[in-house]
């Protein structure tokens, strides 16, 4: 089963995860440390990296194991491969930065419970060579660190009228403490996916309008 | 509870106060239509099954005589309005709108319209069962607005006993007084149709309710009655709908109907005063139902009053008669005003079961702005059984027919319209529950 | 260190074990073949009932009618079996009354719903039997095989129609019903009145004068409650010979964009509303 | 002879009268008293608050018509009444673009965003507020003195901080609100100040009595319903008296809690918004028990010195669970208990 | 109120600094099972079953591991040890009790890794938190969630009557209530400490 | 052809064998503690260091002129270097200058403030009886707002000489340490606190007093242990 599933390596193995199935903005997928980690830039590319390097490695090896590792033990190897290396990042960033340590927290660790990871490991890396899931991941990582900058920035900019702690606005710039608190976490991602939306929604009119007579589609 | 009822008088909780509206009819006596010269004799005029015509076409029928016999228990026969001509079977315009079967009767004209048919029978010697059969016979079905066959309503299934008959008086639509007049004017034949009822029914007891705005019609019943017999006065608050038979008997009785069920079930028929009239007159004499009481009111009428009309009289001819002439007003309700039923065409007849015509002009085309619910909760505060006409309005809305059934007590609604009466965003509440109603029962057939 | 491992191991070894659930896979490619409408037209209540009946073998490919030929073929494919064959239904509107040819009697206000307009008093229309031209049909067609034209009559695009009925159920008229494709013979009127009324509500109505069953094959066509009536158990007779002579246009041949009408049938030209009848109080 | 146009309708075909239109508006006038005596109380500043404040939620709802394609309701008033309110819960010296921003949010947010008029779960004034006090939380609690003889010539100097700016500080006109004097100094203010008005905070929060009057006006003319208010103060003078009772010495007298702050305010004119309520009766109750107890909760025990906006906006979100276990007994089904 | 009385614990992990709104943990069940009351609850409570089975096996774990000095191994072994314990109450509640698992087994899976549960036992850790501590403070963090979640649904039930613009429709919806829910929450702040 | 598909036994996955599934996870989960255990022992020696760093920056911090420091514990039954503690107990940093005098004392103390509990280290000089430091170590103040304890630059400065004398008989404070309204500062031992995030202020007052009020009492004996610490 798994040989004739495998996927020969494109430019579509790195964008997927960027945009058609960008795990924050369209996959919905472990929104917690989207929400809790990304008051400022800094913090967001911190955790993007880290959530990065784990799926990097993670479904590397599920890749390169993925023929010995039986049926019914798989989500359970996982997810002992997935908290190896999240603790392996954990001692990793508290020996570069205490201060960062101390800003991410608990939600290193809780990378764990990234269902984007173990998700990837499952659909992908279980199925295809180790060479086209470093890609794939990669776009993942990369969509969902662009996503944390996403909504880091705005917080940041926002929130204290800095970006990576440079001061953007200039000194007279009242910030909008809201937006470093949880509701703005909230709404700032909202807001995104409300954006996407309605570009989405642009395209589609746009499409419907020049494509005519669509013959039969279903809802 | 009881303390609040001592000082509020007998109600149902909730309900609205529309205006009366009664003062142009309610002291004017019942007088008599003019015959039409064409009658429409729809088989269908009552709850159940169609009546199977015995005549044919360009047959002489006399006035009373019947014309069409009642298919079965469920069903009820039909009597001549007026000695005439058969004209034909046809399929003709009714109030609900579908054409339907209908005997159509020329009027002989000069003819005098005496009843020329009857079927006197000694009460006293008719058991249960011979007196129900004598009361299918004339014909007579409900006068309060549903046309349910009488003989149907007073004969209980077995296994229920009936211990009290409830008598409506209530009146609670506004414009209407027919049941008014008939309380003051026929007080006797009401009382005769009551006793004939509890004995149909082996009632002990019966309580006319009457709503306290008709203090003269309380008073004539009270002066004919014995204070220890067993049919009593009971003063009801007037509020709408007080005349529904289930908050009727919430009011008077202090029991509720189990949802889905029937009077009966609780031991309780309800019959309209009306209906009683008729049947204290009618059933001694044999005779059959012909005519009945109707109030012409509205602002589009110059002769309102109170008429005792030939059934089968087509609209047309009704409000021709009381001077209306279609000037300022377009709405034709049959019924009242909170009940009713437009209609589409004057050729209508007027039914058994019509107890109004009110005509009222057209309303500001502004006031009939649907707006979103703004959850004001007056629907809820209004209506009679309890439900909750705001959430039920916005599912209909969105479609959602089933849940409205199985979560939120649909079936449970009888339409009042006092949740549309109230709602300030002009919802039409009442007809997304129609519409639902109406594909629910499809979609379970 | 790798004792702990072991244990572990163990544990989740065995728990993985008891977990273990087979579902056949091969549903949820079906699935991914099927429109996922849930539209219900193939007769189970959905695409994954569906699914589960192909695989059964209960059902054939075909009888989803909203799915591509392609598409059923990939499926029949997949499965080994044959594609099964479906004669297509489509929904076919028995009224031509638009509003330039039928006439109002009384103007309804309210919820723009044919279910609510005929609650009150049938709504108004002349025709008790035509359509009210509110669209509900329209709405309920997920297909959007329904269109109201501009004199307010529903048109079927035959095309987009998967003949799930949703239409006919909806209709308070019950002017709608599903009919194979090669029902090209129609009689577009349900109008039982007798002619002389019948005329005064609409233009294109039946009036049961018999025409089309003398010109078509003996018993395709009969009379019935002053309407034609079409025997389809007939129907390899049908021709549009029939349509030729009929006055109102009402009986049809169905073939190509728009229903043929015979040579005899009244020309309608108007284009705006027929101005609504007023009934005077007069007798 | 005139020709007859009948016209079909379902019943019922008599409609009391009142229109949504019309209960807004009257809603808007019982509001304007209020406004006029913030006006008088705060000067310039707060007339320049109150009006844009009704500006912005007026354009920003009239834009998303707009942009939506829809009708747009802004002749329904209800935008006006979102301004007014959140104005009215705003410090005098709050600056003006702030409080553009927040009415933005409020009708933004909290109102297009669940579609519009009549579908808000929450109040758009008060998540206008509320958006306020978590993004610009030192200018929502800077206070100034009343009644300041300059009033009428003089804009506070915050009140026209260019958009995005910090502040000027208002120190020579800062004041301390009696709740604020209660919570951080232990001072109580005397009752009767309460009552009149004449004493620091919100815009139209400060006089009590004029509160009450102008929600009687509403309750009286059968717009708004009397069950919201009575429930929350009903609730907050008791749960107040409890404390009260407990401890003397620490806890504000029950009075006190029901005329300071912005209780009244909320009570009559937010809480009572019935879009965000409970619709049947035994929720309403339960809702504005729950509000009234929450505020007085928040206030004593709270990190800040007011409690009834963030109350009212739990009430809210409690609303949808409230109604859902409340729901009438229908006619005839099963009784709950028996009727005495 | 001390801050490490068990009052207080509860309180804090339930509504002052909730868990979900305050401390964005279980956002995914949050936006994703909220659509009904009836499922929210159920999940709710299943949900806070598994945070106390795993605030009781970690606080275990971790005494283990301290004694051992194992503490690198923290990780790996919540998460699996949690996901084993969950499996086995699973089956157990099956045996035993088919209504109970009807209600809440099927939610069972799907809770095992979401971060609210790791996140129980990783705080009680952090703040070193005695046995009878954890417990409070995993019951309070369950209570939170099913307050959260509860909420959220009545509230998400009512908007499914509401005329919400299409491209609001979905998640983007659901992160704003739970903004706006958020920014309600934050009323609670500084509860129970700050009095004068 | 039969219209039922058949379901070869080849597509149904043949149960895997106990033993297979035990070795597998077994090995995986030597091979994870393998590589965290490697990955601890290396980031052990930094980790350490970036921890000692930390704490000898702050505590250094709030001692000025402080350059070595010894780590002290206050226990129920008095005073022990950290290493030959009896029992557990509360740290005291004492901090000397390059000449291994006494430059002073390092204290943690914390108090809920507004969000949640605020921890501080702050420096106590026994030679001018006052606080001489503060540095926050741990807040979830309002970003903006209640973290200007630790930005205000007028706030900290407070606590360059914060007067914490004890009174006469050695029991508490001479004079309690509060925090007043911003601007109203008249006392030594007085806090100049914060428009706008008085409770954050107020908790640094109420914690400083409260820790200093009920250690540097303690301490009093031991103030030649301390000094001879270096
Ligand atoms: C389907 C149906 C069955 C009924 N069966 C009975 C019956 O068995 N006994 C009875 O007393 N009334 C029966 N009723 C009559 C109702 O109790 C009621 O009197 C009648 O529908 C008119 O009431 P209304 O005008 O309040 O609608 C029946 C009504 C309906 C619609
Ligand atoms: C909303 C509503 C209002 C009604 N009002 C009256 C009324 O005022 N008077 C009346 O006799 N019947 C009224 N009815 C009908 C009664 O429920 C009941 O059907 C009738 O009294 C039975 O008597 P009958 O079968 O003799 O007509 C009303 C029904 C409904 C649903
Ligand atoms: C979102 C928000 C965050 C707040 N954060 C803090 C805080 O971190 N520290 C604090 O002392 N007060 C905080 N407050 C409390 C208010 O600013 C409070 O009104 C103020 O502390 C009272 O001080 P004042 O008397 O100087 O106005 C916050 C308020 C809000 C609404
Ligand atoms: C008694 C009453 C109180 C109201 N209170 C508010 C309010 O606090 N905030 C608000 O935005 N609208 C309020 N409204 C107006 C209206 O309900 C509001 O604009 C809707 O919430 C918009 O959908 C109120 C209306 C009434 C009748
Ligand atoms: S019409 Fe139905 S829902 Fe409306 S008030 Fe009457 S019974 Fe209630
Ligand atoms: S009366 Fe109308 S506006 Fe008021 S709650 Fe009911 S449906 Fe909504
Ligand atoms: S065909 Fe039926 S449903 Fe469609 S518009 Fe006509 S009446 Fe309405
Ligand atoms: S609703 Fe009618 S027209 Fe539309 S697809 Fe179904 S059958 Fe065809
Ligand atoms: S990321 Fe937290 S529950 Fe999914």
């Amino acid at each position: 089963m798994a040989a004739n599933t495998e996927k020969p390596i494109s430019l579509d193995t790195f964008l997927i995860g960027l945009w058609r199935e960008n795990p924050v903005f369209v996959m919905l997928l472990g929104m917690c440390p989207v929400l809790a980690v990304t008051n400022s830039v800094i913090n967001a590319l911190a955790m993007g990296l880290a959530t990065t390097f784990v799926l990097l490695c993670s479904t590397a090896l599920v890749a390169l194991l993925r023929r010995h590792i039986p049926k019914e033990v798989r989500i359970a190897s996982y997810i002992v491969i997935i908290a190896t290396f999240v603790t392996v990042v954990d001692y990793l960033i508290h020996a570069i930065s205490l201060e960062i340590y101390h800003a991410l927290g608990a939600f290193i660790q809780l990378i764990v419970a990234n269902c984007m990871i173990l998700g990837r490991a499952e659909a992908f890396a279980s199925r295809n060579r180790v060479s086209t899931t470093l890609v794939n991941s990669l776009g993942m990582g990369v969509g969902f660190t662009i996503a944390l900058l996403c909504l880091g920035s705005v917080r940041e900019l926002l929130g204290a009228g800095t970006l990576l702690g440079i001061p953007v606005f200039g000194e007279s710039f009242e910030p909008w403490i809201i937006m470093l608190l949880p509701p703005g976490g909230f709404f700032v991602l909202g807001a995104w996916l409300l954006l996407f939306a309605w570009v989405k929604e642009r395209q589609l009119k746009q499409k419907t309008a020049g494509a005519g007579e669509a013959g039969v589609h279903a809802r | 509870m009881g303390l609040l009822s001592f000082l509020t008088g007998l109600t149902f909780p909730r309900g609205v106060h529309p205006p009366g509206l009664k003062e142009d009819t309610r002291d004017k006596p019942i007088r008599r239509l003019p015959f039409a010269p064409r009658m429409v004799m729809p088989l269908q005029q009552h709850f159940g099954r169609p009546a199977r015509p015995l005549v044919v076409k360009h047959q002489e029928v006399l006035r009373g005589q019947p014309i069409a016999e009642a298919d079965g228990f469920q069903s009820a026969p039909l009597h001549a309005p007026v000695t005439g001509v058969v004209e034909g079977i046809e399929l003709m315009s009714t109030a609900r709108g579908p054409k339907t079967e209908a005997i159509v009767i020329r009027t002989a004209p000069g003819d005098s319209q005496a009843i020329h048919w009857a079927q006197p029978r000694d009460l006293e010697r008719l058991n249960r069962p011979q007196l129900i059969q004598a009361i299918q016979e004339i014909g007579l079905v409900g006068q309060g607005g549903a046309a349910f066959p009488t003989h149907m309503k007073l004969s209980v299934p077995d296994g229920y006993d009936i211990d009290t008959l409830v008598v409506n008086g209530c009146e609670c639509e506004p414009y209407l007084s027919a049941d008014h007049r008939i309380m003051l004017e026929q007080t006797d034949a009401v009382i005769a149709g009551i006793l004939i009822a509890m004995k149909a029914l082996g009632a002990t007891r019966a309580v006319i309710g009457v709503e306290d705005d008709k203090p003269d019609a309380i008073a004539a019943l009270q002066a004919r009655l014995d204070k220890e017999g067993p049919i009593s006065v009971g003063k009801v608050r007037s509020k709408y709908p007080q005349g529904s038979e289930k908050m009727l008997i919430k009011a008077l009785l202090r029991r509720e109907v189990p949802s889905g069920h029937f009077p009966y079930h609780i031991g309780v028929v309800v019959n309209n005063v009306g209906t009683m009239a008729q049947l204290g007159t009618l059933l001694p004499r044999g005779e059959g139902l012909v005519e009945r009481v109707v109030t012409v009111a509205g602002p589009g009428i110059t002769r309102p009053g109170n008429y005792r009309v030939p059934i089968g009289t087509p609209l047309r001819y009704l409000l021709q008669h009381v001077g209306f002439t279609g000037s300022d007003a377009s709405h034709i309700i049959l019924g009242g005003p909170m009940m009713g039923n437009t209609v589409s065409s004057l050729d209508v007849p007027i039914t058994k079961g019509v107890s109004g015509v009110v005509v009222l002009p057209d309303p500001e085309e502004q006031d009939l702005r649907i707006q979103p619910c703004i959850r004001c909760g007056r629907c809820v505060e209004a209506c009679p059984v309890g439900l909750n006409p705001s959430d039920l309005g916005k599912l209909a809305a969105v479609r959602r027919y089933e849940v409205m059934e199985e979560r939120y007590h649909l079936n449970d609604c009888f339409e009042c319209g006092c949740c549309s009466y109230v709602c300030p965003s002009n919802i039409p509440l009442v007809q997304y529950f129609r519409i639902a109603k109406s594909l629910n029962r499809e979609r379970i057939k | 260190m790798a004792g702990l491992g072991i244990l572990l191991a163990g544990i989740l070894a065995i728990a993985n074990r008891r977990l273990y659930v087979f579902e056949d896979p091969r549903i949820d490619q079906l699935e991914d073949l099927l429109p996922r409408a849930n539209c219900g037209a193939c007769g189970v209540a959905g695409c994954r009932p569906f699914a589960e009946a192909l695989l059964e073998g209960r059902l054939e490919p075909a009888r989803c009618t909203v799915n591509s030929t392609d598409m059923n073929q990939q499926i029949a494919d997949m499965l080994g079996v044959a594609l099964g064959s479906h004669e297509r239904q489509v929904a076919r509107l028995a009224c031509a009354g638009g509003s330039h040819v039928a006439a109002t009697r009384a103007r309804y206000q309210g919820l723009k719903s044919c279910r609510a307009a005929a609650l009150v008093s049938g709504g108004g229309k002349g025709c008790t039997w035509g359509c009210l031209g509110l669209g509900d049909c329209e709405v309920v067609c997920d297909f959007d095989a329904i269109r109201l034209d501009r004199h307010g009559l529903p048109v079927v695009d035959p095309v987009r129609c998967t003949g799930c009925g949703d239409c006919v159920d909806v209709c308070p008229k019950d002017l709608f019903s599903l009919q194979p494709e090669s029902h090209r013979l129609w009689v577009a009127c349900l109008n039982q009145d007798p002619q002389d009324e019948a005329m005064a509500h609409c233009q294109v109505v039946c009036t049961a004068c018999g025409r089309c069953a003398a010109d078509a094959p003996e018993g395709l066509i009969r009379m019935e409650s002053n309407l034609a009536v079409i025997d389809y158990a007939k129907n390899a007779l049908a021709s549009p010979v029939a349509i030729q002579r009929c006055p109102t246009g009402a009986i049809v041949w169905l073939e190509g964009q728009a229903p043929l009408k015979g040579s005899g049938a009244r020309k309608v030209t108007r284009k705006e509303p027929l101005p609504r009848m007023e009934p005077l109080p007069r007798v | 002879m005139t020709p007859l146009k009948i016209e079909l309708k379902t019943s019922p075909h008599l409609k009391q009268a009142g229109s949504v239109e019309q209960i807004m508006r009257h809603v808007t006038y019982a509001l304007l008293p209020i406004c006029a005596f913030s006006v008088y109380h705060f000067g310039i500043s707060a007339l320049a608050l109150l009006i844009t404040s009704v500006v912005t939620c007026v354009l920003t709802e009239h834009l998303f018509a707009k942009l939506s394609g829809k009708r747009s309701s802004v002749s329904d008033f209800s935008a006006v009444i979102t301004g007014l309110l959140l104005a009215l819960t705003l410090p005098p010296s709050f600056p003006l673009w702030m409080a553009a921003l927040s009415g933005f949010i409020g009708i933004a947010l909290a109102k297009v965003m669940f579609g519009g008029m009549g579908y808000n779960l929450f109040n758009p004034a008060l998540v206008g507020r509320a958006f306020a006090q978590a993004a610009f939380p030192v200018s929502v609690s800077t206070w100034t003195v009343p009644g300041h003889p300059d009033r009428f010539t003089e804009f506070l100097p915050s009140t026209l901080a260019m958009p995005f700016t910090t502040p000027a500080p208002v120190d020579a006109w800062t004041a301390a609100t009696p709740l604020a004097q209660w919570k951080f100094e232990g001072i109580h203010v005397d009752a009767w100040s309460l009552f009149t008005g004449m004493t620091p905070g919100s815009v139209g929060e400060t006089s009590a009595i004029l509160i009450l009057v102008c929600g009687l006006y509403l309750i009286a003319r059968g717009m708004m319903n009397w069950r919201i208010p009575a429930a929350v103060l009903g609730s907050a003078f008791v749960t107040a008296s409890v404390f009260y009772w407990m401890d003397p010495t620490f806890y504000p007298t029950p009075w006190f809690v029901l005329l300071s702050g912005g209780l009244m305010l909320g009570a009559m004119f937010m809480a009572s918004d019935m879009v965000a309520s409970p619709i049947t009766r035994s929720g309403i109750w339960i809702y504005g028990i729950l509000i009234g107890f929450l505020a007085v909760i928040i206030r004593f025990f709270g990190g800040l010195p007011e409690g009834i906006m963030y109350a009212i906006l739990l009430g809210n979100a409690m609303a949808p669970l409230i109604e859902r276990v409340t729901q009438p007994r229908p006619y005839g089904s099963r009784k709950r208990r028996d009727a005495a | 109120m001390h801050a490490d009385s068990l009052t207080y614990i509860f309180l804090n992990a339930a509504i002052i600094n909730n868990f979900v709104l305050a401390l964005f943990l279980g956002i995914c069940p949050l936006l994703g099972v909220s659509g009904k009351i009836s499922t929210a609850f159920s999940m709710g409570l299943a949900t806070a079953f598994v945070m106390l089975i795993s605030s009781v096996s970690a606080w275990l774990i971790n005494e283990f591991l301290l004694h051992f000095n194992l503490e690198f191994l923290r990780l790996i072994a919540y998460i699996a040890v949690i996901a084993s314990a969950v499996q086995l109450v699973e089956m157990t509640i099956k045996r035993f009790s088919p209504p109970l698992y009807r209600a809440l087994g099927i939610f069972l899976p799907l809770i095992t890794t979401n971060c609210a549960i790791l996140g129980v036992a990783l705080f009680q850790t952090n703040y070193e938190y005695s046995f009878s501590q954890s417990l409070v403070y995993s019951l309070g963090a369950g209570a939170g969630f099913i307050i959260a979640i509860v909420l959220m649904a009545g509230l998400r039930e009512k908007l499914e009557l509401a005329d919400v613009p299409a491209i609001a429709r979905g998640a983007a919806m659901s992160l704003m209530l739970a903004g706006i829910l958020s920014l309600a929450f934050m009323g609670f702040a500084g509860l129970g400490g700050s009095t004068a | 052809m039969s219209t039922t598909p058949q379901t070869t036994a080849a597509e149904r996955p043949a149960p895997t064998s106990s033993f297979k599934l035990v070795s597998t996870l077994g090995l995986i989960a030597l091979f994870s503690g393998l590589l965290v255990v490697s990955v601890f022992e290396f980031t052990k020696p930094y980790i350490a260091e970036n921890q000692r760093r930390a704490l000898e920056a702050a505590v250094f911090r709030v001692v000025p002129g402080a350059v070595s420091r010894q780590d002290f514990l206050l226990t129920a039954q008095g005073l022990f270097p950290a290493a030959e503690a009896p029992a557990p107990g509360q740290r005291v940093f004492a901090a000397y200058d390059a000449e291994g005098n006494l430059r002073g004392i390092a204290l943690q103390a914390s108090a809920r403030g507004y969000a949640d509990v605020i921890r501080v280290l702050y420096g106590y000089d026994p030679s001018c009886q006052c606080i001489v430091g503060m540095t926050v170590l741990e807040t979830r103040e309002t970003p903006g707002l209640g973290d200007k304890i630790e930005t205000d630059a007028r706030f900290v400065a407070n606590f360059e000489r914060l007067d914490a004398r004890l009174n006469p008989t050695g029991t508490g404070l001479a004079n309690a340490i509060v925090t007043v309204k911003q601007g109203d500062k008249e006392h030594p031992w007085q806090i100049d606190g914060i428009t706008g995030a008085t409770i954050s202020a107020n908790a640094i007052g109420r914690m400083l007093n409260e820790s200093a009020g009920t250690v540097l009492p303690q301490l009093a004996p031991y103030w030649a242990l301390l000094e001879g610490g270096a």
